[in-house]
Parts: structure tokens; sequence; C-alpha cells
């Protein structure tokens, strides 16, 4: 069974929903600790959404320096696929594994709500099981959600296809170019403000849209064997 | 220098600010008998705090006693497992597992400087639920503003606001519902209402006592700092100059990344069974929790107060006693523990301290540097306060407020006139879409929320095997509550328990903060005594315990005091949360019944 | 166009989480011996000449907008515009020059 | 104990949801002519003294954790020991006297 690792750092709080998600989807969750530095032979990696460090510097900006975030550079570099919801986006960023930064949202309020979002690519080690311009609604719920880059990196990122997701309908923080995710150049590393570990239980998520993400990467990587 | 109890013992007549920190000339004498001397400045700080009207409810006491009428029982047969008295009550809710929950104000702070006060309101309650030994899993606010249109109001909400969502974002507690209720009366004095839901198994039910002699004292969480003790810094002055503005804040600051590793500490601690007694710092600090502590326990205290862990190195004792620093916890365990009990604090780099020892005798003895500076039966500090008998009594004006009934308001005449009057109703704050509000809360965090925002009571999942789970409302109309305080406080029952039941839930046990105007008006002492009347005579027809709850005076603006907020939070039991019932109509055809007249 | 910069810092006395978080972050990247506390600078762009009245004003915006005296306190200073200053690309080395900033007041209020 | 500031400001480029909304509050208030841009202020207090080598610790700090360099930049300065700093709680009003802040380096890089 594919082993998939959910790493815990100080102030994460969507941990046990991501290691849910992995089992529904039917993988092997494993916890993993910020302070090791050991993957525990885990073939894929969550970072899953919080305030790690109470985010009061930057978002993700502490945590990126936790001892097991270079294991997951070296294993990003690798090949590894790696999902960062939210919090774990905006360590991926913080970490140079995803271009451009999540900024302070345009309404400077935190945002809570079902989100619609199009699928933008289903080329990417997280979205097999999605296709491209397929609607889907999955909870969205930051403070600091505006994703920014300069003017070449978002060319770079509309022209090699790597914009995974984009909010439909409003934009609820004012993301440029309404960009919900974004994947690296391989398609394995994948940040995503919204939460689709919310929306993999229909008695607690407002849709079932989140279980594809889940049920991809296990495609990817079974395939890949 | 400090003012040590032999100084005391040698000065019986050194001038005490007594009446700057709130004491009364009686309360101050009572003190003094109490001791057989003048208190010690430290000493002196530790009473005037647990004797504020705050922590020891010395005038609604009395009409508390009341909630002892009400059966101990839940409607399903069982025992509270603990109830009024504790951090919070506990209630079984079968298969094993438990629920504490309790709802708490935060007002006057929050008027001061809303952020913070509502970020520090949350977190404070959320401390009392762990301190029961219970993993917190969700909130709820019930809030009241002055009119929205008011530039105050446009100053205090929008932080109240954040500050709750912050605290409760940051800690990953899904927010399961509030209320949001606009009226004059709270222009000057909104209310921030916190209610914290936790869940235990029988077996962890912690309560806050020290027993054990040799037993260590440890604090642990954040470090003390000059946070709300404004009135203490008066002692700390040698002379008390009226006129120079206290450096000692009065407002806290919350730190909720620090209270979530708290919470995931202490769980920790728990489930090693480290610790045999736990109190959180609320309200009066380290006064608070060492002597509740000890009065509890079945021995004293020592503590070396030098030892405690500042962020300011010149708080004096005084200080350090009423500092309302957040984000502590006060553990007795045993000394064979204590270095496990270390590994689990620097596991989630949390600063913890023993600080002093559980004692043979039953004094609560405080040193500083070497010499005492309380030497008190703690039971005279915390149980012990003065106890008052307000008069109270149906005010005149009653009569006037009652018979003012809607029959004079004109009618609307036509279509038009209706349409208007609706869309005017629709409209209003009171009635609106509440989504600009609770949009700024994450209500799924934790994935077991069945049920919340905009459903008519939250729902909780406790267990993902069995589907068990729990249901929560809060309610009250302060209108209602005006015109008849016993039948308003009944209606702020019955609308919670409505709620509750609807939401598929059986109810079970309710808590309660009841906020009030200034008890030394004999007006407002009677809506107090008439609500408490109200549900208590509810609560013995509903067959539902009371688990604990809070009293909140002085909520006035001059001499104009709010309406009668005895807010009510019903806690009901679901064997299997997938039969819940969610509100609006889901599937085409079904029929509409209406029950009731 | 001149430049005031106000810097808002959370009053000594009053926690302040995100110093915190930071200086354990530092200590954990091995930059020991430094205590940090954050607070917001706030670089204002204004129309035409600093004049007394209209630094009142940004004093009394300072006061009611920028900061919350309660739990911070606040400086407003004018900078030359020929400072090199933060945000502005040319990535020169000011070593040396003295900081041309001007304190122009220093509060502590409470409301 | 020395003192050294290390403000971080957004690229002039990037978005800044804060400082439109302080500008946007700003011109409600009556206060036009105003833009502002908002950042981040720190001061650290250094145990012992600012050496070169102390100091180039401090600016990598600060171009790996107190800025994010894709989209901030920032600048680190010692401040005299004598200086009566925003923190401070004594309410003097400084007016007049030259800010003593001393510009060690000015960096805008793009990692
Ligand atoms: N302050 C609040 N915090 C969280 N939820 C709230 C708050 N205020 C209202 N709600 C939620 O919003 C929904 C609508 O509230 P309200 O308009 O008061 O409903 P009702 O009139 O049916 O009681 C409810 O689910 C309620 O719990």
């Amino acid at each position: 069974m594919a082993k998939i690792g959910v790493v815990t750092f100080p102030g994460s709080l969507d941990d046990h929903d991501a290691l849910r998600a992995v089992r529904v989807a039917g993988a092997e969750a494993v916890p993993l600790w910020h302070g090791s530095d050991s993957l525990d032979g885990v073939d894929a990696v969550i970072l899953p959404g919080g305030f790690s460090y109470g985010d009061y510097l930057r978002c993700g900006a502490i945590a990126r320096f936790a001892p097991v975030m270079d294991e997951v550079i070296r294993g990003a570099e690798a090949g590894m696929p790696v999902l960062g919801i939210c919090n774990g986006f905006q360590i991926l960023c913080e970490a140079h594994l995803l271009p451009g930064a999540l900024i302070r949202n345009d309404v400077r309020t935190f945002v809570c709500c079902d989100q619609k979002l199009t699928v933008e690519s289903s080329a990417t080690a997280w979205t097999s099981q999605l296709q491209a311009g397929q609607q889907i609604e999955i909870v969205l719920k930051n403070g600091e959600g505006g994703f920014v880059a300069d003017a070449d990196t978002l060319a770079r990122l509309e022209g090699e296809g790597r914009v995974v997701f984009r909010y439909a309908g409003s934009n609820p923080n004012g993301s440029m170019n309404d960009i919900a995710g974004i994947a690296n150049e391989r398609g394995n590393v994948v940040g995503m403000m919204p939460h689709p570990e919310h929306n993999v239980d229909a008695l607690t998520g407002p849709t079932l849209d989140g279980r594809p993400i889940f049920a991809s990467v296990l495609d990817f990587l079974s395939t890949r064997v | 220098m400090v003012d040590t109890v032999q100084n005391a013992a040698r000065t019986p007549d050194h001038a005490q600010p007594w009446s700057e920190l709130g004491l009364t000339a009686d309360e101050y004498d009572r003190i003094r008998v109490i001791l057989g001397r003048r208190p010690t400045g430290a000493e002196l700080a530790m009473y005037s705090v647990m004797w504020s009207e705050h922590c020891s409810y010395k005038s609604s006491k009395v009409h508390l006693r009341r909630f002892g009428e009400v059966p101990t029982t839940t409607p399903n047969g069982s025992e509270l497992l603990a109830g009024i008295g504790e951090n919070a009550g506990v209630v079984d809710i079968g298969q094993g597992y438990a629920v504490t929950f309790k709802v708490e104000s935060h007002n006057h702070p929050s008027y001061v400087e809303p952020h913070q006060g509502a970020a520090t309101g949350v977190g404070g309650i959320v401390r009392d639920i762990l301190a029961m030994g219970a993993r917190p899993i969700g909130v709820m606010d019930p809030l009241r503003f002055g009119p929205l249109h008011e530039p105050d109001t446009a100053r205090v909400l929008p932080g109240i606001v954040s500050g709750v969502g912050s605290y409760g974002n940051c800690l990953g507690l899904p927010n399961i519902g509030g209320e949001v209720v606009f009226d004059r009366t709270y222009l000057g004095n909104p209310l921030v209402n916190a209610l914290c839901v936790g869940v235990l198994r029988h077996e962890d039910l912690h309560v806050a006592k020290a027993t054990g002699a040799g037993n260590q004292v440890i604090m642990y969480g954040a470090a003390t700092g000059g946070d709300g003790i404004g009135g203490a810094s008066i002692l700390a002055s040698e002379t008390f100059d009226a006129t120079k503005p206290s450096k000692r804040p009065a407002v806290q600051v919350g730190d909720p990344f620090m209270e979530k590793l708290l919470i995931e500490c202490t769980l920790e601690l728990f489930a090693a069974r480290l610790v045999t007694g736990i109190q959180d710092f609320g309200a009066a600090g380290i006064s608070c929790a060492t002597s509740e502590l000890a009065a509890a326990g079945d021995g004293g205290m020592h503590v070396e107060l030098d030892r405690v862990p500042l962020r300011d190195p010149s708080l004096s004792p005084e200080e350090i006693l009423m500092s309302e620093s957040q984000e502590r916890m006060m553990a007795v365990v045993e000394p064979g523990d204590v270095d496990a009990f270390m590994a689990i604090c620097r596991k989630w780099d949390v600063l913890a301290t023993v600080v002093g020892e559980v004692t043979e005798d039953d004094r609560l003895i405080i040193d500083w540097h070497g010499e005492t500076v309380v030497d008190v039966d703690p039971k005279t500090v915390a149980h012990e306060g003065p106890v008052y008998e307000r008069p109270y009594a149906r005010p005149r004006w009653q009569d006037e407020v009652q018979s003012n009934g809607s029959g004079s308001l004109e009618r609307p005449q036509t279509g038009d006139e209706l349409a208007e009057t609706l869309l005017q109703l629709v409209a209003s704050p009171n009635l609106c879409d509440k989504s600009w509000i609770t949009d700024q809360f994450d209500r799924y965090v934790r994935g077991n929320s069945v049920l919340a925002q905009p459903e008519d009571a939250g729902m909780l999942r406790i267990d993902e095997e069995t589907g068990l789970g729990v249901a929560l409302s809060t309610d009250c109309n302060g209108r209602f509550a005006l015109l008849d305080p016993y039948a308003g406080a009944q209606l702020a029952l019955a609308e919670a328990y409505r709620n509750v039941a609807c939401s598929g839930a059986e109810p079970v046990a309710i808590t309660d903060c009841l906020n009030f105007g200034s008890p030394e008006d004999p007006a407002i002492m009677w809506q107090f005594t008439q609500a408490i009347a109200g549900l208590v005579d509810g609560c013995q027809t509903l067959g539902t315990p009371v688990t604990g709850g809070n009293v909140s005076f002085y909520n006035q603006t001059g001499t104009t005091p709010i309406l009668p907020t005895p807010v009510v939070g019903v806690m009901g039991v679901i064997e299997d949360v997938t039969r819940r019932t969610p509100v609006g109509f889901a599937v085409e055809g079904d029929a509409v019944y209406l029950l009731g007249e | 166009m001149a430049r005031v910069v106000v810097d808002v810092m959370p009053k000594p006395e009053i926690l302040d989480p995100q110093g915190k978080a930071v200086t354990g972050a530092l200590g954990r990247l091995g930059f020991s011996g430094i205590a940090v506390r954050q607070g917001k600078r706030f670089e204002l762009e204004v129309d035409g000449e600093v004049t007394p009245d209209r630094l009142a004003d940004i004093e009394r915006a300072a006061s009611t907008l920028l900061a919350n005296t309660v739990i911070e306190t606040f400086d407003v200073r004018v900078e030359d515009d020929t400072e090199g200053t933060v945000d502005e690309a040319a990535p020169t080395a000011l070593g040396g020059t003295d900081h041309p900033g001007h304190d122009i007041d220093h509060l502590d209020e409470t409301r």
C-alpha cells in the first residue's frame, strides 16, 4: 500500500484531516514530525494547513526551516509527489519549491467559504483524476491567500501550463490571475490554497470534490512502480 | 523593599490602598481579622482580586445556590461527572465519552481593546475546558453590539470579530455557531461571550486540586508579564499617586500559537498520566491558581514566587501574583514524574518551571527571595470571600415597559407598504444574513463539523466509528428579558433547547452566561433573581442539569444598563450524526408540517 | 513629493508574540543572543510639501489609525527625498552616511 | 547591548493590500494626498557588540528569514544606544533631534 506522510509543524491544524483524507483514499497515512530528519520511507508528502509558528512573521517563513524540510526538498527535487495545502502552499513558496508568494487577502479578513474552482491542469501528480476545464467546489479558508509573482514568473506559469487551479466565480483573496494552485515544472510538487481534505466526507464537507486529488497521487504512485 | 509577613506584623498601622484595589472597609477589616494582623502587600493583592465580584461571585452567590435545586442527572439518566464549581461541568454522553462545555464573558476587556479582548476571551474559556482533561473541539461566540451605524460600533465590531476569529482559527477550533445582536444599550458595553466544548474519556477527567505532600507544583506555558494588573501597580509603587497613569497595561495580548502548543502539550501530559491536579490561569492569575488548587486539596502549598519566569524583570511580587498573562497553566506532579513532565514540555517548546510543592499543613505560603510574603489559609482567599444579599425590587417602570405593547404601532395597509416593511426587516442587521461575520471563522477544521453556520445548532462528531456526536446552541433575546426577566430567561432556554432538538440531538444539559448591569441597583438585582428563577424552574421542568456558567455584572454605560442578557447554551447528544436534520428544504415534493400552535 | 515614515512598535510591557516567534526561529537557525520585537513601518508619500500643519495631521492619523495606542507606540519622522530608501531598487550600499531621518515626535499615549 | 533595526517593505511592484487599505482609510478621514505602503520593522537587541561579522550574520538572517526577497526589500542598520527609541516608555518629545540611525547597508536582492 502506498504510504503518504503528513507533516505536523508546531501550529499545524489540518494535519488530522489530511491524514483522514489519505486513509479515505485507501493509502497508509503516516504522521511525520517537523523536528525529524526522516520521511520514514513515505512515497509522497502532504504539508497541511494551519498556522505554523503562529504565522506571525510571514506564513510559512519559519516552518520552511524545520529539519524535516531538508528531506522534503530533497524528495521533491528527486520527483517525489508533494502537496502543500494552504499553509503548506505558503511553506513550499518560502522554500522556493514553488515560485511566487502568498500575501494578505485583499479583503484583509480571514475568509472561510465553499469556493468554486476551475481545474486548469490534469498534468500533475495530484490532478490526473480531474479534467482540465472541470469545475469543482472546495473549502477555502485563509487570511493570506493572495498569490503574487512578478510578471515574468506569472507568464512562465501560464505559458507552461503550471496553473493547476483557478478561482471561479469571484476571486476571494485578490490572487493574481485568480490563481488558486500551481505546480513546479515537473508537476510533482503542487501548492493550493483551498483545502481538498475537507471535501472527502459527505457528512462534514460540502462536496466530495477533494477525493480525486488524493486518488490522483495514488494513481501516479502505482503507475510509477 | 518587599512587605514581608514579619514586617506586616510589626507595622500594624501601615496605611494600605485597599480602597483603590476595590475592597470595602468591611472587607479590609475582615482580612485583618482572618489573618490576625494586617495583610502584606502580596496578601492584599491576592484577597482583593479573589474577592472581586468577578472572582468571588459575592453578589450572585446566594442566588446561584438556587441552581442546586436543579437535578444533576441528565435526561438519559447519567449523573454529571463534574458540576457547578469546577472549571467546567462534565457530562457523560455514553460509550465512555464525556463532554465538557462552558460559556464565559469577556465584555469589558473587549470594549477597551476589541481584538485582544475578544481573542483572550476565547483563549481563557479554552483553557478552562483543557483543565478538565478534555481536548477542546469547538467554540461559539454570542456577541452583542451597539447599533451598526454608530462610529463606536465601527471601532469595536471588526476588532472583536477578528479577535474571536484569529484566536479560534489559529487554535484549530471550528466555530460552530454564535449570535450577533445589535441594540443601543450595548453601544458603550458590547458583550463578548465565548463558549468552548471539549471531549474526554471518563478516565481522563482531571480536577483543580493540589494533593499529596511533596508533590511538585509546576507552572508552564508563557512567561509572566505585566498584563492586566492595572490595580496591582498601586501596590508596587511605594506611594500611591493617583495622578500618574499606570505603566502596567490593563489589556492582555493573546498568543494563540502558544496556546495551541499548550493544548497539545497538556493533552500529551494527561495521556502519559503525569498530572495529579491542574488549573488554568484566568482572571487573578497566580493568586487564583495557587489558592484554588490548595483550597481544594488536602494539604497546603509552598511557592517560591521568585522562580516564576518573567517577561518583565521589574515586576513586584504583588504584580506577579495579580498578573493575568495569558497562555499559562499550573500542574501538580509527583516528584518522580517531573523529568518526564519536563521532557514533554520541551518537545512542544513549552517553558516549564517547578515553582513550589504541596505541603502537609493547610497553609498557602509564598516566598520571595527567601522571605515569606504570603501566609494564609487558602480557603479564606478562594472560597470564604464576602457574600452579599443585595437588595432587589421590581422596578416601578416595569409595568410601563410591559404595557407598551405593539398594538399602538402603525400597520402596513397596502401591498407596497407590506413589501416595504418586509424589506426593512430583512435588511435589519439583527435579522439579515450573518455570513459577513461568520465567514471570518473556520468552521471546517478538525473535519468533524456536521452542522455549523447557518444551522440553528452546531453539531460535532465525537466518534468516527459509531457516529456519536453533540449539538450546541446559544440563545438569548434581551428585549424579552427586559419585558419579563423570568420569562425572558426561559425563552432563551427554550429557544436553545428547541434549536438543539431540531438538529436531531437530545438536549441533556445547559450552561449560562448571565450578563447584567450593576448589582448595586435593586432593579438590576431583581432582573437577575428573576432570570435565575426562570432558568431554575425551566431546567426542572425540562429535566436538564446546569453544568456551570458565568456571571458578568456592571455592564452599563453611566447609569444605563444593558438589556438583561442571560445567554443560555444547551448541549445535546446524538447517537448517530448521520441522522442529523439540517435546516432548509432538502428534497422537492417533501411535505411541510407546522408543529405547535 | 515628500516621504514621512511612521514606525509603530508594541509597547515594551506588552506581549509581542510575533517578536517571540522570530526570536525563537533565529535561535534555532543558529543566530543566538538576539532578541527581536516586531512592529510595523508605514511609508507615506505625501503630495507637496510637509508643512507643520500637514505633519500635525499625519501625527493625528498615526495616533488614531496607524497605531493602536492602547498597545503600541509610534514615531513619526520626515525623510529626505534624496535618501536611499528601503524600497528603491538601487542596491547602493549606504554604509557610513548618516541616516537623514528627522525625529519629529515621540509619543506614548494611552487612550 | 546594541540595537539593530531591520526594515522590510513590500517591493514597489508588489500589491500591498494593507497599504492600500490604509491609504483609503486616510482619504475617508479627510487626510488626502497621502499614499501609504505598509511594511515591517524589526528591532533586534543584540548581546554584546555588533561586530562586522555579527552584522553580516544579521544581514543573512534578514535575507533568509525576516524578509522574503521574492516580494520584499530590506534594510539593516545599527542604531546608537543613546537614541530615544520608539518603544521606550518615556513620553519625551524628541522633536528636532537628528535621527541618529546609521545606515550600514542597503540591499535589494532577489534570490
Ligand atoms: N457570532 C457568531 N459566531 C458564529 N456563528 C454565528 C454568529 N452569529 C450567528 N452565527 C450563526 O449564523 C447562523 C445564523 O444566525 P442568526 O441569523 O442569528 O440565526 P437565527 O435567527 O436562526 O438564530 C446560525 O447558524 C448562527 O449560529
